[in-house]
This record gives structure tokens, sequence and C-alpha cells, in this order.
């Protein structure tokens, strides 16, 4: 037997926020009259920590300590509209909804920590949950003592509504796919190696390493954006090596119906990751992030297939790339038809050759 | 369902025979790995339930050259067996993960039937290669069988222990993909006796573990011994691998295995 | 101290760790029933003849709910983008994949619940199932959808995802050489911990509290309101905590088969899918067919590409004329393409229903034209790092649909990626920039397709 | 029969072949456990029984009359967390967190059996264990990190091996 060693590359490019746009977001916050925060958004959190993620922005917006924030996404009555944790979104578009409410709510506690210091709130500040006059520190009044007078001496609530919605991309011409302004938020991009050992006997795929670079824009939590750039490393390698519905595709025979025979990966197939992070601020996003959360499981398959070239000379470009797969490639030993300058590759998976006339793909000469 | 149930939690070997009975209706559950899901899911509703994890059946005896596996020994306790059994502790340890190892019994997975979607029965292999002998009681009361025979009608009889002699020399060879939870696609094993001889067996076939008796004929020559074995086994397509890869991959196997027990030996 | 920045702890850690966070699961009231669903075990059958009254009139079962008990048996989940409805919430006459749900029923418990299930009597008339999506345009295909095998609803009534860019045939004609594959990623399921699950409470105020693992509250709040016919106020959705979702906890309707059931039976109803549903039944990402050319110069530009991509969108559309389009505007990944010709069609098939998934749209072409990329650079004999570079997206390029890049990153991750793998660049690749193009890396194909980032 | 949950006995009604899993979340409200797939496949109901793991979702209830149960509620709550439970804040190990009670109980059976710091050790350990959300890095810092006997200060967390962060470049 022989185990064959191989590196591939792929770098992508994701966009945040629903394609076309369209898709608002909105939070509300208010204040207690001790000064603790209470955000109500419409984000669900399914693991992405998005009640983490915006509960940090309302902190920094505002400008008081972390777990001075209640965080309610619990249920439609309180929280106001989201359209949903999907799409790269909970932190930039929903991240941003917060962020503007809770600079509504700074703007009113300025504003009555400037009546009771008798000091003009644009020459006003808040640190660590106290307002400060700007250059001056010592004339100061805690967050709580705001709230408390913002409810007993001024009878107001301090209370700050957000959205978040960027206009629906039209398409203005669909002959040629133009838009008439931004179909997306940022776009963030990222880069991936892998190494592979590939067994020629048994056609098994080994990835033994990935690395990785994402332009996150600004991570406003580095151990939350690893979190998902590791999850999407090895959902990138199940689609890269193991997972398949339809194991003899197109047919839909022989599905596997439980873990063990639907191949998600496991703690044995985690190869090693070294991650590189880069933090290009994106023009509009809660400061500078952009959203990485979906394409963290993109790049790992071109890079693992070009791997499997490099290590045993074949391209399989069926995912996943499966023992079996490998095996027939080898056993091809498919090279490209030259036709004049075109190389043409997998020429027997394309419609011209499976389907009878329906439908082509034509090529210029 | 369960209301209809008898449930019989038996305390010993005997009393698990006695219950068992001619074993028309009862489903044996041994450490429940393969059973419960059935009952979850509702596609298996038993009118009586013998529950083994009492009766005593956990034993690992080695008596000189001879082992004897109760069949409600757990699947893990086999790794006690690497020193004397490589290829058995080494089956064993590739059966899914640590906590199923501790549940599952070598009597569940010698006796279980066919799996949903993807072979079962691992310690087929290890334990057709050394040439255990099975003893049950079923309608006809007691016998003890080569595992061989017992594997073609273990349905409706109770599985007791299994014996085998301790070998010479063992290996191990199994297809390693997925590892989640882990079936196995294919796997060999083979075992050189202290007379010399040469015993192969394959799992992940279609059916149940297979002897490769003409792989053995040929087991001096590894490559021709790779290319018999496909002769000897019935292959089908699953969830995890088809047929043609196994078919492949056979020869790969044999020859690795025979390779090992020549380096063993 | 800094919050924005700082590796804060998750807010609801300390629940995870100590088993005290609340899912759907795990909410408990009296009183409640259970849901189990009747499923098409074909791939595709008109339905011949259908009984539930057996299944009624079993004791501990609470209610049947069937296609004539929805009051809008369609709903479009995209009808706000112009996506109309064409699945029915529970099969009526014909079942398009296996699984589909034809009845729900509701019962004092799961195993009443599943022997109601059995007792409904149904028959089925198998019909030829389609699953090869290059087959679907055949003229003796067999039919899978009321629309035809693929969708015909885009823009002005197109029956395909178009883009058009320069000229490709240029391109082609000036190419040194072009490079054609073809790229096929699978179908594959989103296994999320959590499996789907619904708990409806009818409230005595004549409200239904939905308890629901959706990842968007107010997208299934308006889609349980749709089918039901009902005002937002009769609703509350509860939720946000979620075990997994990853794309597949956007178009369930557990919530709303629940809902009906809690209507009809005035008990609370829960439907926890099975693993084993949540694998056969539940809606799966893509499996795609893509096919590109690329007309390259010796020396690794692209100068032009023309690509067909079919997406399997299984038994109904869902999100995929969504997903198809998003793909199209991707279909150059991190480069700049001038010429471009890309047809793209949503294509039906007797499976089960595809959805988003993690990377919705792109995954797919990321895929397809990044091994696409290395295949190029094998071809020409040149670096794989270098060929990225040079091709990457610039500050003041254009996209497909000719909208301007400000801020692209290409440059700054390739980069990155040779230094962590101790790759050394030549010094005019290691020292480029995503500033605008000039002098070299500004050749004649790429001038055209320019614009000024200030427009954007 | 009875059942001791979390040093809490009870007297069990249901069937001897309920499973385990069953009698805890729906008849005694420990909901720790999940039923992720009931098929034993996904680790999340791993409960310890006699102080080994087991899959209740496998287990009939019947085979265990006096057995001792643990399960995540009974390893340590929010103001005395156990050891693995500061590692897994620490360490974000927990994302969506579905998965993190039977992740808990099998690194806490690891531990007890002498586990040690060495990764291949702890994945092979946790091999039964899925986690669809972490990619697993985090779960086995986690470990490893308890394993060393390392403290944990519950207000940060920590970065995972092998990250490297070159700031804002072109």
């Amino acid at each position: 037997m022989a185990v064959h060693k191989g590196r591939g590359i792929a770098a992508i490019e994701y966009p945040t926020g629903m394609n076309q746009n369209g898709d608002p977001s909105q939070a509300w916050i208010k204040v207690k009259p001790d000064g603790r925060i209470d955000v109500f958004a419409g984000t669900s959190d399914i693991g992405n920590g998005s009640k983490t993620i915006q509960s940090q922005i309302v902190a920094e917006t505002i400008g008081v300590p972390y777990d001075w924030i209640t965080y309610d996404n619990s249920n439609t009555d309180s929280s106001p509209v989201c359209t949903g944790t999907f799409a790269s979104r909970a932190t930039f578009v929903a991240g941003k909804a917060v962020e503007k409410a809770a600079e509504r709510v700074k703007e009113r506690i300025l504003d009555i920590a400037g009546k009771e210091l008798e000091i003009d709130p644009s020459d006003l500040e808040i640190v660590d949950g106290e307002v400060l006059a700007k250059g001056a520190p010592q004339k100061k009044i805690a967050v709580p003592d705001v709230a408390a007078a913002a409810t007993w001496t001024y009878g107001e609530l301090i209370t700050g509504t957000g959205a978040q919605l960027k206009d629906f991309a039209s398409i203005v011409d669909p002959e040629t796919g133009e838009v008439d302004s931004p179909p997306h938020s940022a776009i963030s991009y990222a880069a991936c190696a892998a190494e592979v050992e590939v067994d020629d006997e048994t056609g098994v795929v080994r990835v033994t390493r990935l690395v990785q670079v994402y332009d996150v824009g600004r991570a406003i939590n580095p151990t939350l954006v690893e979190g998902q750039i590791e999850g999407g490393a090895v959902q990138g390698l199940g689609l890269g090596v193991l997972e398949n519905c339809y194991p003899y595709y197109p047919s839909a025979e022989h599905r596997g119906g439980q873990f063990g025979s639907y191949l998600a990966p496991g703690f044995e197939d985690l190869p090693q990751i070294d991650t590189i992070i880069i933090e290009n601020p994106s023009a509009d996003g809660p400061y500078g992030a952009k959203g990485i959360g979906e394409m963290a499981n993109n790049a790992q398959p071109p890079a693992i297939a070009s791997a499997v070239y490099d290590a045993v000379g074949v391209w399989v470009t069926e995912l996943p790339i499966t023992p079996e797969r490998v095996l027939r490639a080898l056993e091809a030993k498919a090279e490209p038809t030259r036709n004049g300058k075109t190389f043409v590759f997998d020429a027997e998976l394309s419609v011209n050759a499976v389907a009878q006339g329906g439908i082509a793909f034509e090529v210029p000469a | 369902m369960t209301q209809a149930t008898e449930v019989l939690f038996p305390t010993s070997a005997d009393e698990a025979v006695a219950h068992f009975g001619d074993g028309s209706d009862v489903t044996v559950v041994g450490g429940g790995t393969i059973v419960m899901p059935e009952i979850t899911y509702g596609r298996l509703a038993p009118t009586k339930a013998l529950v083994l994890s009492r009766a005593g059946l956990d034993t690992l005896d080695v008596a000189g050259t001879t082992v004897t596996l109760g069949a409600g020994l757990p699947v893990e306790r086999l790794a006690a067996l690497a020193q004397d059994v490589k290829a058995l502790a080494q089956c064993a340890l590739n059966v899914a993960d640590y906590e199923i190892r501790l549940q599952a019994t070598v009597g569940g997975n010698l006796c279980a039937g066919e799996g949903r979607d993807a072979p079962r029965g691992d310690l087929q292999g290890p334990l057709l290669a050394l040439d255990a002998q099975a003893r049950s009681v079923g309608a006809d009361g007691e016998s003890t069988e080569p595992l061989e025979g017992f594997l073609g009608r273990r349905a409706g009889r109770l599985l007791l222990d299994v014996t085998f002699e301790k070998p010479a020399a063992s290996a191990f060879a199994a297809i390693d993909y997925a590892h989640t939870h882990e079936y196995t696609v294919l796997a060999v094993s083979g075992v050189r006796t202290a007379t010399g001889e040469t015993r192969l067996a394959a799992t992940g076939l279609a059916g149940f573990g297979t002897r490769l008796r003409s792989a053995e004929a040929a087991a001096s020559d590894p490559e021709r011994a790779g290319a018999a074995a496909v002769a000897d086994v019935s292959l089908g397509d699953d969830a995890l691998a088809s047929a043609w890869y196994r078919e492949r991959t056979l020869p790969v196997l044999v020859h690795r295995v025979l390779g090992e027990l020549e380096e063993a030996a | 101290m800094k919050a924005v920045g700082a590796r804060l702890p998750r807010y609801d850690g300390i629940g995870h760790v100590t088993g005290r966070t609340t899912y759907v699961d795990d909410v408990r009231v009296s009183g409640m029933l259970w849901a189990k669903a009747l499923r098409s075990p074909l791939h595709s059958a008109t339905i011949t003849s259908f009984d539930t009254s057996k299944a009624e009139a079993m004791p501990g079962v609470h209610a049947v709910i069937t296609h004539a008990d929805v009051p809008l048996l369609e709903y479009g989940h995209l009808s706000a983008l112009g996506i109309p409805a064409d699945e029915p919430l529970l099969a009526k006459d014909e079942v398009r994949y296996k699984g589909q749900p034809i009845a729900v029923v509701a019962a004092e418990d799961e195993e009443t619940a599943m022997a109601a299930v059995e007792a409904i009597d149904i028959e089925l008339e198998e019909r030829t199932p389609l699953f090869d999506i290059r087959k679907a345009f055949d003229a003796d295909a067999p039919k899978v959808h009321q629309w035809g095998n693929w969708y015909t609803h885009f823009e002005g009534e197109m029956d395909r995802r178009q883009i058009r860019k320069g000229s490709v045939d240029d391109a082609f004609d000036k190419a040194d050489t072009i490079v054609q594959g073809v790229y096929r990623p699978a179908a594959i399921e989103h296994v999320p911990l959590e499996t789907q699950v619904a708990l409806v409470v009818p409230e005595a105020s004549g409200r239904l509290t939905i308890y629901s693992c959706t990842q968007a509250l107010y997208f299934s709040m308006g889609v349980v309101a749709a089918h039901l016919q009902v005002p937002l106020n009769k609703l509350k959705v509860v939720g946000g905590t979620v075990g997994g979702g990853f794309g597949g906890k956007v178009d369930t309707a557990s919530e709303t088969m629940c809902a009906l059931l809690a209507q009809r039976s005035g008990r609370p109803v829960k439907w926890r899918w099975t693993r084993e549903e949540e694998f056969l039944c539940s809606s799966t990402r893509a499996p795609w067919h893509m096919e590109i050319a690329d007309a390259v110069t010796k020396d690794g530009w692209i100068l032009g590409r023309k690509m067909l991509t079919l997406h399997d969108s299984g038994a109904y559309g869902r999100f995929s004329p969504y997903g198809l389009t998003k793909h199209s505007f991707h279909h150059t990944g991190a480069y700049t393409i001038p010429n471009l010709e890309f047809d793209g069609y949503v294509v039906f098939t007797n499976r089960v229903p595809t959805t988003a998934m993690r990377g919705f749209g792109v995954t797919s072409v990321s895929f397809a034209t990044e091994t696409h990329m290395s295949r190029i650079a094998d071809v020409l004999g040149l670096d794989p790092y270098e060929v990225r570079l040079k091709n990457a997206n610039r500050i003041g390029d254009t996209s497909p649909n000719r909208i301007v890049y400000t801020d692209p990153s290409t440059v700054s991750v390739v980069k990155a990626l040779a230094g962590g793998m101790d790759v050394e660049l030549q010094p005019e690749y290691a020292a480029m920039s995503r500033d605008p193009r000039e002098g070299d890396l500004l050749p004649e194909h790429l001038v055209g397709q320019m614009a000024n980032p200030e427009d954007h | 029969m009875n059942l001791t949950v979390n040093g809490t006995t009870h007297d069990v009604e249901s069937g001897p072949l309920a499973t385990l899993l069953d009698v805890l979340r729906e008849e005694l409200g420990v909901t720790s456990p999940k039923a992720g797939c009931e098929q034993g496949g996904c680790g999340a109901c791993t409960v310890l029984v006699d102080g080994e793991p087991q899959r209740s979702c496998l287990t009939p209830v019947g085979a265990l009359d006096g057995a001792s149960v643990t399960t995540v509620e009974g390893l340590g709550a929010p103001e005395s967390l156990s050891p693995l439970q500061q590692a897994f804040t620490h360490h974000y190990a927990a994302q969506c967190g579905f998965c993190t009670s039977g992740m808990l109980i099998a690194a806490e059976a690891y531990l007890k059996r002498g586990g040690t710091d060495d990764r291949e050790a702890i994945q092979e350990a946790l091999a039964g264990h899925v986690c669809r959300c972490t990619g697993y890095v985090k779960i086995i810092d986690a470990v490893a990190a308890v394993a060393r006997g390392d403290s944990f200060d519950l207000t940060v967390t920590a970065p995972s091996p092998g990250m490297t962060n070159l700031g804002g470049v072109s």
C-alpha cells in the first residue's frame, strides 16, 4: 500500500445579509431605574452566539459593563422583527439594529445627565457606566443615577429603538442580471489550504491539516469567531469527503437514516486546524464586522479536491470525495480530452453526455 | 406496547434458558443497543422480552489455551484480549464507540439480524477466523456447534457463549473511513493457528460474516488469496459503500491481514 | 473595559453547561398530546383513496388533520420576493417525494399516535419518478411539478437565471486555452443535534402560543399566520434558543401542523421529529450540477467564463430560486472576470425539497470555481497562488451584476495563506494589494469592466 | 422499582422496557439528557449509571432497579460548577448547547478513569458524541485543560490553539 500526501488551496468570497437585501431587523432597548439595560431583539440564537454578540455591541455602544445587559429574544410579543438567523446576518444586520437602538439610548442618557450636571450633552461621554465631562472627568454622574433621575425626577423611560433595512436590490434587466443597487452588505473573504493523505489501495482520503485565513472585518468576540471558523471547517470536511444524503445520487436508494450510516464528521475525523484572522473593517457593519458564519464551510471542499489531485493525480469533482470515487478515478486515470485549444475534463458527467437533446452546454470554440 | 409486554429479567443462565423456552415470541435484549431503538421507533412490539443484563452471562474465561466469552459480555471487555487474540481486541475496539461498547454485548453483536442501512456483526469476523464454537439453546434444546453453522440458524436461538483456542497469531484490517458511531464498511480477520493453519473471515458483507475458504487455500500467495476471496462472499450496496467498492478492496484487506500474520510468525 | 473585541463568555453559557437551557423539547405543559405524521412511502404517486375515519375513532386520538383542514393550503415562504407558492402544507391528490406529509394526528402518547398513523387507509398509484436533473429537460422525462420540471417564474417570467456581461464569444476567441469541467456537490443533511420540534398551546384567550425551534421567529410566525389565515396578534411565537440550525430550521412546517392540531383538539400538541425523519424527510442542502468553461491566456488571465448550473430543488421550490440567484451573483468567486455568460435552472425532482444551508447558493459555486481555478493553474503550469492573486478582486473591479467592489480582500487572504503555508511568492505577487489595478495588472481586457468605487 | 437520580431516590412507574431517557425526561422531569436520535448514535442522552457512561436511550429502565444515575444536573449548579463545567465555559466548548450534556458526562467518565490531556485519547474517548457546531477543537481543549488541572477564569474565554491574528492588512 502507499499513502500519498497532497496539498491544495482555495480562495473564496461570501456576501453578508440576504441576497438583494430587503431583510429588516429591529431592536428596542429600555433602561431599568438602576441603569441596567434590557435589550429586546428577535434574533434566534442557533448556537452562533448572537445573544452574546448583540449584548456586547449594546454594552460597547452605550458604554456600560457587559454584565449590565439582559438580552431577550424569547418571543414575538416583546421582541420586534428580525428576518432571522441566516444569510450571515445576525451580527452584521441584526447587530446594526441593536447598535442603532443603543445609540438612541445613549443619547437619552447623555441628555438627562446633561441636565443633572448642567453640561451640554455633546461635551459628555459614557465610560464604564459613568457619564463623564470630556476633558474634566471629575465632573460625572453614574448611569444608574441618570436612570434613577429619569424615572423619579423627569418621569421618563429611557428607551431607544433601532432598525436596519437595506433597500431591496431589484434586477433591472433579467437578461443580464443587472441590479439597481448592491445586492449584499459587506463581502467577506477567506482562503484555505488542505493537506491530505490518500491511500491508493482503499481510496480513503484523510484530511490531516487545514490552514485557513478569514477576513472577519472586526472580531466582536474573537473566541466566538474561532468557534464559527472551526465548526465551519469540520462541516467543510464533511462536505469534502464524508457526507451525502444520496450515496448513489441521482438515485434515492440507500439513504442513511442514522448516525453511522449518514456520515457526519466525528471527533476522530478532526484534522489539525491553523487559523489566521485578518481584520479589514467593513464600511457599514457594526464596529466594522463582517459576517463569516456561513462561508466557514465553503473553502475546504475545493482545497481538499485540489489536494487529492496533488496526492494521487486524479480529479474527483463529485462530492464527497469518497473512497469509491477515488478508486474509480484511479482506475480510469482520466486525462482531459484535447480539442484544439480546449481541455475538456469530466465529459462523462456533462449534460451533453446524459441528456437527450433537451439541454446542452455549448462552448464557443 | 409496554403494558402488553411480558418483561423478564433472569438472574442466572439457567433461568434465562428456562424463560427462553422454545424461543417462540421471545425478544432477547442483550445490551439494548439494537433492540431498543426498534421498540422506540415502533417497529418492534415484543410480546415477551428477555433482558439478559443480570443473567450472569457477562463472563470472560481463559483456561489454559481455551477462551470462553459469555454472550452477555460487553464488547469493550474484549480489549483485555489484546495480547492473546489481537484481531478480536482490535475488531472490538473498532465497533462504534466507547459507551456503545460498554453496553453492546458479544451475543447481540453475533445474533442481531442484518442492519437497516449498514452491515452489522463485526465480531463475527474474528470469531469465524478463530473457528469459535457457539453454545446455544432453542426449540431442539442445547447444542454446541461451529459459529459458522450457528450464524445461519441463529434466529430463534439463545446464544450462551462462544469458545475458541488462542491462536499463534491474528490480524485485523478494516476500511478506516468515517468516525461518527462508525459502522464497518468492510473488514477482514485472520488467524494463524498453533499448527500453522491460516483462517480468514470477512464482515461488511451482504448477510453476515463469512469464512474466506478460497482465500485460505491460497494463503501462501497473498495476491492470489486476495483475488480468490471475492469468490467466497456475497456483496451488496448500502449507505456506506457499494458492492463494487467492496469487491475492489476485499483483496487489499486480505493482503494486509496475510502480511501482518506473516510478520507476526 | 471594552466589550467589542473582548473574549467575553457566552451569554447563555452557564445554562448550557448545567443542563438548564430550555429548548422546545424541555418545555413542560400539562395535558400535552403527541403528533405524528403519515408520510408518503413512495417518491411519486397519485392518491387514489384516503380515509382517516378509523384513526379518528381510535381511543386516545384527539385530532387528525389533512389538506382539507388547512385554511390556506399553499403559502409561498418567499412570496415577498415574487416567488409564487407551490407546496401544499399537506399533500392533496398526489405525492411528489418519499416522506411528504399527508396527514398529521395528535394522540395521548407517541405510541397511540403511531398506531393512529398506521390506521389511516390510503391507496397510492405509483408514478415513474425523476431523479436526474440532467434528464429533466428531455421530452420523455416524467413530469414532476405543476409548473413542469423547472422553475419558470424568474423576473420577466424567464425560466432561468441569466447573467450576461461583456462578450464571451470575444473572450473565447482571444483565449490561448479553454478549460472545461463539471462539478457536482452532494445533498447533505443539516444534522442539528436538536431535531425539528414544535409545541403549540391553545390559550384561553384564543391565542396560540407556539414554541418553536425556528431560526426565524417572525418568518415562522408569518408562515403560520398565512396558513391559518389569522392576524399576527392571535399568535405568540416563543423560541430564540435553538439546538443547531445551519439553515434547516427556516422552512419548518411543524409549527403550523401542531397549531391546526391544537385548534382542533383544544389541547397542547407537540411534534418532535425522530432522527430518522430528520435524516430522511427533512429538507437537505441541494445537489448541484455546474459546468464551467473558462477562456484563459497562457499567463493565467481569465478572459471569460461560460457557465451552466442546474440546481436540484427536489419536489418543490421553497428557497431554491433565491439560492440560485445568489449563486449566479457569485459565480466568479473572489476574482474579476469581465466576460460572462451564465445560465442557471431550478430543476424539480422527486426527492425531498432542498433548502438553505450554511453558505446557501455559494458553497456549490465556491467548490466549482475554485476546483476549476486549480485545474487552470495545473493545465497552464502556473502557481496556484499566483493565478489567484492575478485575477483577484481589486477595488474598482465589478461583480457579475456590475456592482463595484469597494473593499475586496482576495489579495490579503491569499497572501496570508501563502505565509501560513511557508510558500514564498514571487516579488511582484508579494507586493500586491487590493488597490485599484494599474500597469501590468490592468491588461486591456479588464479596462472596460472597471467602475468608480465612489459610485457605490 | 426505584432509581436514584442525582442523589434523590424515585419510585419509577414507567414499564420496564421504557428507556431510561424517557423515564428521566418524561416521568422525572430531568431534561438535560437530550433525545438527539434515540438510536444510540449521537451521544446527547448519555448519563452515568453507577459511574459508567451509558446511552440512556438504549437502556431499558427495568434493568436498573436500585441503580444510581448521574446527569449534568448532578455535576454542578451555576453557583457550584464542576471543573469540567468551568472548562467548557472558559474554552467556549458549547455553542448551541444541545450536545453539551452528553459531552460533559462522557468527559467526566473519561477523567474519572484516569484520562489524560492527550488530544488523541480525548478524541477517542468522546468519539461517539456528535457536535455539529464547534468542530470539536474547543471541546478537546476544555477536557485537556481539566486533565492538566488548570483553573478557570469564567469572566473571559480562551483562544484556540493555532490562532494568529494579523489585524488589518491589504
